[in-house]
């Protein structure tokens, strides 16, 4: 068990970074949908209109 | 070689899944079969003799570089398609391939020398498949840099190119650095073994991790393009919007 | 894809509007650099720059320089090359005269083929004058192997400048050119670098031709790889 | 080969990335005519004499110059076109002499010397000719440009902005050469925003605003008044 600390940190690393980079994908993707349905809306108004 | 071929025809398999699947169902398939392979390498693979439990990061370490590999060909076929057919959907999936391409070389960069550290004794050793993923992680940085700004055809059209180009050129930069390493000495205990001299039930354990690994490689793919197919989007009705405030 | 095998053929053939339009791009190249001789003096005065830099870091020990000056020699030639890429660009894109060359051109490639053999005069000019240079400061005698010399030189600055004029027009037409070139063309052109720092390093240790044998065709291999893909693809490059 | 329309566009459309520069260009020139498109900066003018110089593609629509397809048969067009642009497509460290015999060249022209000294005289820069072209004035180098164009016996010119940068003594010089151009049956299109030069050597006028032709006619002759009451009633 000696070179515990060498698998903690590579597993630890791994998932950290996979974990953030699909957090801040998904957020990015609600986001722009948010947006997406916000200007649709306003294009439809301004057209009715 | 024949060994990448194999690999590289096994993972061909996962595109009809990526098209079959919606995207809840496949998050749901690719967070079972992570979690799977996790008790898998934990539980059940035998920790081996020689390396004892670091030996373990082998999973993770070569499963992302396969996808990496997956990742940059994959950049390349889109290019190629791009360049013939001029459809944005294949530079959607060449931007998004890359990006995610270039996580997982990152992550291999690191837990590599993780790996090293305590077998070989060294952080770093110009071991070809090390340097070939360095330089691999070099052009598609700036593949990345080339695509920074917004939406312009002709930026696309020359990261397409740089695409073809970086993967065309894998092949020669193995051949060379492999030259080049036999001149310096050979790491002192074990050659970073590649799949050899694994036992069945580490091989079963590392199939799963791979399996795991390509679903998740898929659904950040399917992730990335739709932002930017939402992105473009955006733009177009924002245009549209200006359009028709100002007629 | 018709429209590249036709440009093959013309290649084969070696058609005269080909050639001459090749030849009449290479004369103009040469004339205003000659008028000038602006890319030349920098790629030079550079390429010594950076040997006489690696003198100084590595220190007096000639024995270790012995063996470290074939590869000071070619990180000067790539850097010299890269400086050289970015001068042309600019030289070729003040009053947007590839517009008007394009015009003029009955095959795209042609421009490509001109610029590469333009860079690779450069080049050319550029090791002639620093070899003897270096031969001096590196107390290295460059004449005893001068033959199996030349082809090395020749097959690598070949490398170099078909690899550099292609990434030199995609940089042309990207905003950050000065950053763009150099991390485009140095990741791309490690095998020839490699190569031939090993195959000159081989050769002024003594060794003949036969030895380097496999480092030069593996410079080959890469020259005939990328001008093909060179050419496929130059024609995305420069279309609006 | 001199069919009767010389230049035939079909719903050109143009996209950059998101902004759509041309939207649907239907155009068709006779042999030998000379047309003067106008409109406001920002109308797509030089987009769409970039698809005809075949140095922009149309992301869709067909463009037939002298029957060849742009697109597909570039290299059979472009010998028939001289582009003048905005930027003069010369180079400063050479002297108008190896300009233009560089150009000649890539063209392929025989008896060079003559066709040179020729096409000098029409702009009036003989005696200028064995200067470096970084030396001569703007109006000088727009004149060289003219030269350019015109040095191996186009069928079809394509003038962006002509006008711009040229002095009083120039305007007239280009104005003569467009004329005794357009008297040798060489179809012309111009552009530009400028509406009282160019009226009068126009045959058919064309005004394009925001990427479309809204109006496309006979000339005026010299009649400015009329032509301007035209203009703002299409541009607004």
């Amino acid at each position: 068990m000696k070179n515990f600390w060498y698998l903690f940190a590579a597993y630890s690393i791994i998932w950290t970074a996979l974990c953030v980079y699909m957090i801040r994908l998904s957020q990015k993707n609600k986001e722009l949908q948010v947006e997406l349905r916000n200007l649709r809306a306003q294009l439809e108004r301004i057209l009715t209109k | 070689m024949q060994k990448w071929w194999t690999i590289m025809l096994f993972v061909m398999a996962f595109p009809c899944i990526y098209l079959c699947m919606n995207r809840v169902f496949h998050a749901t398939v690719m967070c079972i079969t992570m979690n799977v392979a996790i008790m898998l390498i934990f539980l059940y693979a035998p920790t081996e003799k020689m390396q004892g439990i670091v030996q373990k990061i082998f999973y993770f370490h070569v499963s992302s570089a396969i996808t990496m590999f997956f990742a940059f060909f994959l950049v390349c076929v889109a290019s190629i398609m791009y360049l013939w057919k001029n459809s944005d959907w294949w530079d959607t999936i060449a931007l998004s391939a890359a990006e995610i391409g270039v996580v997982f070389c990152t992550l291999v960069l690191i837990t590599g020398p993780l790996w090293a550290r305590p077998i070989w004794g060294t952080w770093w050793s110009w071991d070809p498949t090390l340097t070939l993923t360095l330089v691999l992680w070099l052009i598609y940085v700036a593949y990345l840099m080339l695509r920074i700004e917004t939406y312009d055809p002709k930026r696309a059209r020359f990261a397409a190119i740089l695409g073809i180009i970086g993967f065309v050129d894998v092949p020669l930069i193995r051949w060379s650095v492999e030259k080049w390493r036999t001149l310096h000495p050979k790491p002192v205990l074990i050659q970073e073994g590649g799949t050899t001299g694994l036992t069945s039930a580490m091989l079963l354990t590392f199939l799963v991790c791979l399996v795991a690994f390509l679903l998740l490689f898929f659904y950040l793919l399917r992730e990335r393009m739709s932002v930017v197919q939402s992105r473009h989007a955006l733009e177009v009705l924002r245009h549209d919007i200006d359009e028709l405030c100002v007629g | 894809m018709c429209k590249h095998s036709n440009s093959f053929i013309v290649l084969m053939l070696g058609s005269n509007i080909f050639l001459q339009q090749v030849l009449a791009l290479l004369a103009k190249d040469l004339k205003t650099e000659w008028r000038t001789r602006e890319i030349f003096t920098s790629m030079f005065v550079f390429a010594v720059l950076v040997v006489v830099v690696f003198n100084f870091a590595i220190g007096a020990d000639t024995e270790l320089i012995r063996q470290v000056a074939s590869g000071v020699i070619w990180i000067a030639l790539s850097f010299a090359s890269v400086l050289g890429l970015q001068r042309t660009g600019q030289m070729e894109s003040e009053e947007d005269s590839l517009q008007g060359v394009l015009l003029a051109l009955h095959d795209r490639s042609a421009l490509f083929i001109a610029k590469m053999l333009a860079q690779m005069l450069y080049l050319l000019v550029v090791v002639i004058c620093t070899l003897p240079l270096c031969g001096i400061w590196f107390r290295i005698d460059f004449l005893a192997c001068l033959g199996a010399l030349c082809v090395a030189f020749a097959l690598g600055m070949l490398g170099l400048s078909i690899v550099g004029t292609l990434f030199g027009m995609i940089a042309l037409h990207t905003r950050a050119c000065e950053v763009m070139l150099p991390m485009l063309f140095l990741p791309v052109s490690i095998p020839v670098t490699i190569a031939a720092v090993q195959a000159t390093a081989q050769l002024i240790d003594g060794k003949r031709l036969r030895d380097i044998a496999d480092y030069l065709v593996l410079i080959g291999i890469f020259d005939v790889v990328f001008f093909v893909l060179a050419l496929i693809v130059f024609d995305y490059i420069v279309e609006e | 080969m001199s069919t009767e329309t010389m230049v035939y566009l079909k719903g050109v459309i143009k996209h950059f990335g998101t902004i759509t520069a041309l939207r649907g260009i239907d155009l068709e020139l006779k042999h030998g005519c000379c047309l003067g498109i106008f409109g406001p900066n920002g109308a797509g003018k030089t987009t769409l004499l970039r698809i005809l110089s075949t140095l922009a593609r149309p992301s869709a629509g067909t463009v037939r110059i002298a029957g060849y397809d742009v697109v597909k048969e570039g290299e059979k067009v472009r010998p028939l076109l001289g582009v003048l642009s905005h930027r003069t497509f010369l180079y400063g460290h050479l002297t108008a002499y190896e300009n233009l015999q560089f150009y000649g060249r890539m063209f392929g022209l025989k008896q060079l010397a003559e066709r040179i000294t020729e096409v000098l005289q029409a702009v009036d820069l003989v005696t200028y000719a064995h200067q470096l072209v970084r030396t001569y004035s703007r109006g000088m180098q727009q004149r060289l440009a003219i030269a350019r164009t015109i040095l191996h016996y186009p069928k079809l010119l394509l003038l962006d902005e002509p006008y711009t940068g040229l002095d009083k003594h120039a305007v007239s010089r280009l104005h003569d050469l467009i004329v005794h151009l357009h008297a040798e049956s060489c179809t012309i299109i111009m552009s530009t925003h400028d509406l009282h030069r160019g009226l009068d050597v126009c045959d058919e006028i064309a005004i394009q605003c925001r990427g479309k032709i809204v109006y496309r006619g006979l000339s005026l002759g010299t009649d400015v008044q009329a032509f301007e009451q035209l203009y703002s009633a299409y541009v607004g």
